[in-house]
């Protein structure tokens, strides 16, 4: 974990490589790979190139030399001297996963397992997505490298995220509306398996997050951490110092092992934002590490904490943000809770349309809703720390993506007359 | 090893028949009222053994039938402890083994070896638990030796011969191979590369062979004699009962040996 | 317009500094300062300080910090490996200025004229804007610095372009329905005027594009020379040697006046793409410098050529890209037409959707309408072209902000469902 | 620096009058008929000059009332050529002098010494247009001097002592004092402020001055006698006709003096 100084032409330092915490199958009691015995030798294979590349420094350069060329990593990390002043406490630094191609940290990953698939020689890659930003970024790595690309998407989904279908489509990928269970994006991570199981030979699963079977949460935060080592060289570069606390949002928990990844050596405190829906007390959220509502069980191929009822069976969840919903959480990070190397906190819709609206307006930065969970903690504890002191939030997607979600969280009257004329229009 | 009670039942049974069968049924499908006129029907048209599925919220290995009536069955408000209860009952009304199938999270839940002690103590005499590989499950495993149940482990197409020798090792009751690639309740195509996969199942094991997925007819049925010793008839015989009603599944089991 | 090659600190070379090609207030026959008296000390104000910071290398390295620590400059040059195998015919570079925040090359404008603003010591900014990328990009730039902010945007447009207005509204700006003349950008431009001539001691009017009056033509194509000076150095690294061609759209002009300043003093081929709309022969698009439809004039603050009608009054224009839709061109590109520097061509709608469908599914790419403008007339030259020459395309920005125009244009039946159904919810 | 026409007239009326009185009409505003009425009655009530505006589409000097009218005389189908024809009825008809006021794309697209050749034999005495500063309109200006036109120029408070001198240089017939920022047709304060500008503009110029932008009545009127030699009034005579009519004007007119 360690970043190489003395190689010269390494200029955003390596992934973070070894490090028992970070190193599946299991961290700590979380983890394992419980799937179906049909996929045993296809994750073999997976598990064999993904330590092939990961053990191969050129395989690091040639997937950083892809993400500085259609990306645009390095990403900045940008000094918020308006939020700072506005908290009168630590030093605001944001790191600018928005500016990703595609809009969201999630590129880092679907690039990186796009190499892998080349490597592997597979044709075909199929992934779930519950927002959409997954499956549009799955949809443009496979349009990129010349894949056939299926995406899975909850029914529910697919209604209300329309317009990440329609770029999906015109990416060339097949939307499949999931019809069963929920209809929301752990049922499209469960169909996604179901295609895998019968489609292996071809076809590889990018899945989205650092969950799922190892060696995903390995693997997944492994592409990430191309995140934390831009953000720690970085804030030395800015602030002179090392940043006191560091702020991510957890759905699955890749934004958060991405950034982290850079600080896990440091004495700096790691702090994962996790979806409080209506308020922790309500019951309608999706927090797995920061409230009491979850517990641990083993669903979608691996062991975590989960929201479940007492007999294991998942329970539904809900945040403002599609993509932070979701039942389970990365077992790296349910490690870390336990370990006492990440703290949790929940954020409440409320609370995230308030950092929301201050971030635009005091930086001109619009985060991704699941990205401004992060901006509520930080904003919260930014005042506790003296002036001297420095904090980064992970920004991991930007929020115009969010626009229908949003235009109605502030409930705004012009919007909803637009789109009520435009339906007009579409009815002549 | 030890033979398990289930093994040595399929063992008792070969003699009187070419090859057995085993059934599955959702629990609580549509309703435990009608799962149970399911069992009874299907033990009256001859059915060797039974799979119960305890439905789970995330049936990843599971086709759209079978995942359907999981689905169905939970939003009616099936519990673990009813499918339990409903073991019991049918273990006790019924002299066929019968085997719980479900995902690993069920088990985890409750606690492995609670779980364990409570199939036991319902008659039951086995499991199958698709996406808990054996490298995952060594309290499983002990706490069902421990009982004599069977945990009964999967062989695939993608299985190589060497991984199913180190399974064969582990499994108890018999092997459930895996007829193809896919989830349950898609066709399969019963041929010659059906067959050199069954024997190097037949090879690796000393266990009986089970096939399944994609069983559907008597005629697959026929290929398989001689080549497996269980077909497994999952989500064929939902499908009957969904579309031609209850009366059809006795003659529809009946049918499918000669 | 040379690179610095021996200043060590000067990464990526610095902005077109001389040369008479580029430097007001004449371009040949085109350009000047036609404004009303009152605006005077303005503009003298403004020419002033816009030299001084000129002439000022410390001026350009803090516009290149805040460029590379707010934006993520330096954009890569994406190779486009799929799209060259397609057409079999030159290398094909993309210059990515989709991944600018706010989702184009016009915050490299805004952000160079707010350092202006923060040096007159003004408080307030007012814009024009037609599709609203440059009212978005003014008004967050306005957030960044703490300003006021104005936009001004023909009635028309705030209909059909809400998703902008509603982030402008959210980034603290007030935007303005212009309900006079056509009630789109040109009128937004009138409107603009009107406001600064009122409000000049307080407020900068920050022009969206490379015409207006002295010094903008000049001073935008100053800020969007970036765009160039990066593609040179880049084109140089990857492809070892200049490139045949470079193909930017043309609406106003500063994409390609930006991407262009790169390449002036090269033995390089500059082509600049106008709307063709529904065809030159159907009077119906907006090509000024590739068509027989235009003349000399003088509008809005600068001569250059406009589509008018004999007597001087403005005709009415179209483009399915809103960005391209203006009735007049830089003048300092009007000067290059004459010269013969850059040559113009027009791409039709129908052509435009063609080569935005294509690069999508070929290289995951979402052009904005504006740019695949270029796209298109790349794909027709391509071909014509040896494997070893390259052409850029300047990706002047992103397209996901067009998708309202896009299922329009596309037709998609179940982008109709979604919004007839997002109204009823709001009916209810 | 010879005097123009307009000077001349300007010096003659000032000696029978305290301050004389230019009003603007949009040609073609809301027609052409309507257009003549509205030059009779201002001239009938004792105007002294007069603003025709050939409606240009993107008038950006001018404010709400005046642009709205430019836009509807355009959308009727006014072109230049009705204005020149309109303008040589007008000259015909009533003695006072008229001046053209335009946006410079008129003249230049009619090439400007044409535009400043058919003014001329339309007996027209000089032109206003805001957006041609003297330094781009060295042209204009000779045709002018050529023709013995006025080409009028314009002070703004923003304007330096320096400039005025300067611009006093080129100007013909009479300077346009503009009275405050901002664009035709919003409230101006008559202040001492404005005292001060005038006596300014007054120091920087021998031409006779005229102070245009937000006139609308009688005070504002009493309040320039002695500080400008001309009082413009333009949109206010647009709003008194859209407001109250035609038979308004003639009154208003006449009462912005005593
Ligand atoms: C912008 C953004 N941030 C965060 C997340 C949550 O995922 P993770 O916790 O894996 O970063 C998502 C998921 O869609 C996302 O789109
Ligand atoms: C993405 C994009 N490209 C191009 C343009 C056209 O402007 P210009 O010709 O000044 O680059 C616009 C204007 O809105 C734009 O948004």
């Amino acid at each position: 974990m360690k970043n190489n100084e003395n190689n010269e032409n390494n200029q955003w330092g390596e992934p973070i490589s070894s490090g028992t915490q970070v190193v599946g199958p299991y961290f700590g009691a979380y983890g394992g790979a419980f799937i179906p015995e049909i996929l045993y030798s296809t994750i073999e294979e997976l598990k064999e190139e993904f330590h092939k590349a990961k053990n191969d420094p050129a395989f690091w350069e040639e997937y950083k030399a892809l993400m500085s060329n259609y990306s645009c990593r390095p990403t900045p990390l940008t000094y918020a001297e308006r939020l700072t002043e506005h908290f009168k406490g630590a030093k605001i630094f944001i790191k600018r996963e928005d500016l990703n191609h595609t809009g969201a940290h999630k590129a880092n990953n679907v690039m990186g397992q796009g190499l892998l698939v080349k490597r592997m020689g597979k044709t075909r890659v199929i992934a779930e997505t519950g927002a959409g930003q997954h499956g549009v970024a799955t949809a443009t790595m496979a349009a990129r490298f010349g894949f056939d690309c299926t995406i899975y998407m909850g029914e529910v989904d697919v209604k209300r995220q329309r317009p990440n279908v329609f770029w999906m489509e015109r990416l060339g990928a097949t939307v499949v509306a999931v019809k069963e269970g929920t209809r929301i994006l752990k049922d499209a991570i469960n169909e996604a398996m179901r295609d895998w199981v019968s489609n292996m030979d071809s076809t590889h699963y990018v899945l989205g997050t650092a969950c799922g079977p190892h060696p995903f949460p390995e693997m997944v935060s492994y592409f990430q951490s191309i995140i934390g080592i831009e953000a720690r060289k970085q804030i030395l570069q800015q602030h002179g110092a090392l940043p006191a606390r560091v702020y991510a949002c957890v759905g699955g928990g890749s934004n958060a092992m991405g950034i982290f990844s850079g600080f896990f050596d440091d004495p700096v405190e790691l702090v994962g934002v996790e979806a409080g829906g209506y308020g922790l007390s309500t019951g309608q959220h999706a927090s797995r590490l920061s409230s009491n509502d979850s517990s641990i069980g083993v669903a979608q191929g691996y062991k975590t904490y989960f929201l479940q009822n007492h007999e294991g069976q998942m329970k539904e969840t809900h945040s403002v943000s599609a993509g932070l919903d979701y039942v389970g959480v990365s077992p790296i990070l349910a490690n870390f809770k336990e370990t006492g190397r990440v703290r949790f906190e929940a954020a409440t819709d409320k609370e995230v349309i308030e950092a929301l609206t201050l971030s635009i307006k005091k930086e001109g930065l619009i985060p991704a809703l699941e990205s401004a969970h992060a901006f509520v903690q930080a904003f919260k504890e930014a005042p506790e720390l003296s002036a001297d002191k420095a904090i980064i939030i992970n920004q991991s997607g930007r929020g115009d993506k969010d626009i229908f979600t949003v235009a109605d969280a502030y409930a705004d009257p012009a919007w909803r007359e637009f789109i009520i004329a435009k339906a007009e229009e579409y009815h002549e | 090893m030890n033979k398990t009670k289930v093994t040595e039942y399929i063992e008792n049974q070969l003699k009187k028949k070419k090859i057995l069968l085993m059934t599955h049924i959702v629990c609580g499908y549509p309703d435990f009222e009608t799962s149970y006129r399911i069992v009874e029907e299907m033990v009256k048209a001859g059915v060797d053994m039974m799979e119960l599925q305890i439905p789970f919220s995330e049936p990843i290995a599971d086709g759209p039938v079978i995942l359907h009536a999981n689905q169905k069955s939970l939003e009616s408000g099936t519990t673990v402890k009813d499918c339990l209860d409903f073991a019991r009952k049918v273990t006790s009304d019924f002299e066929i083994p019968f085997l719980f199938m479900s995902y690993y999270n069920i088990l985890f839940k409750a606690g492995v070896d609670t779980f364990v002690k409570e199939m036991a103590s319902r008659g039951l005499q086995g499991a199958i638990v698709p996406d808990l590989p054996p490298e995952e499950g060594s309290k499983y495993l002990s706490c069902m030796d421990e009982k004599g149940l069977s945990p009964v482990f999967i062989f695939t197409p993608n299985t190589s011969f060497e991984r199913m020798k180190y399974i064969a090792n582990l499994a108890r009751g018999f092997v459930y191979c895996v007829a193809r690639k896919g989830v349950t309740g898609l066709d399969t195509s019963f041929s010659d590369k059906l067959e050199t996969y069954l024997q190097q199942c037949r090879e690796a094991v000393q266990l009986p062979i089970a096939l399944g997925f994609g069983v559907k007819d008597k005629s697959d049925v026929n290929f398989l004699i001689g080549k497996a010793d269980i077909a497994i008839v999952g989500t064929q015989s939902i499908r009957v009962v969904e579309q031609q009603g209850l009366k059809a599944l006795g003659p529809f089991i009946a049918g499918l040996r000669d």
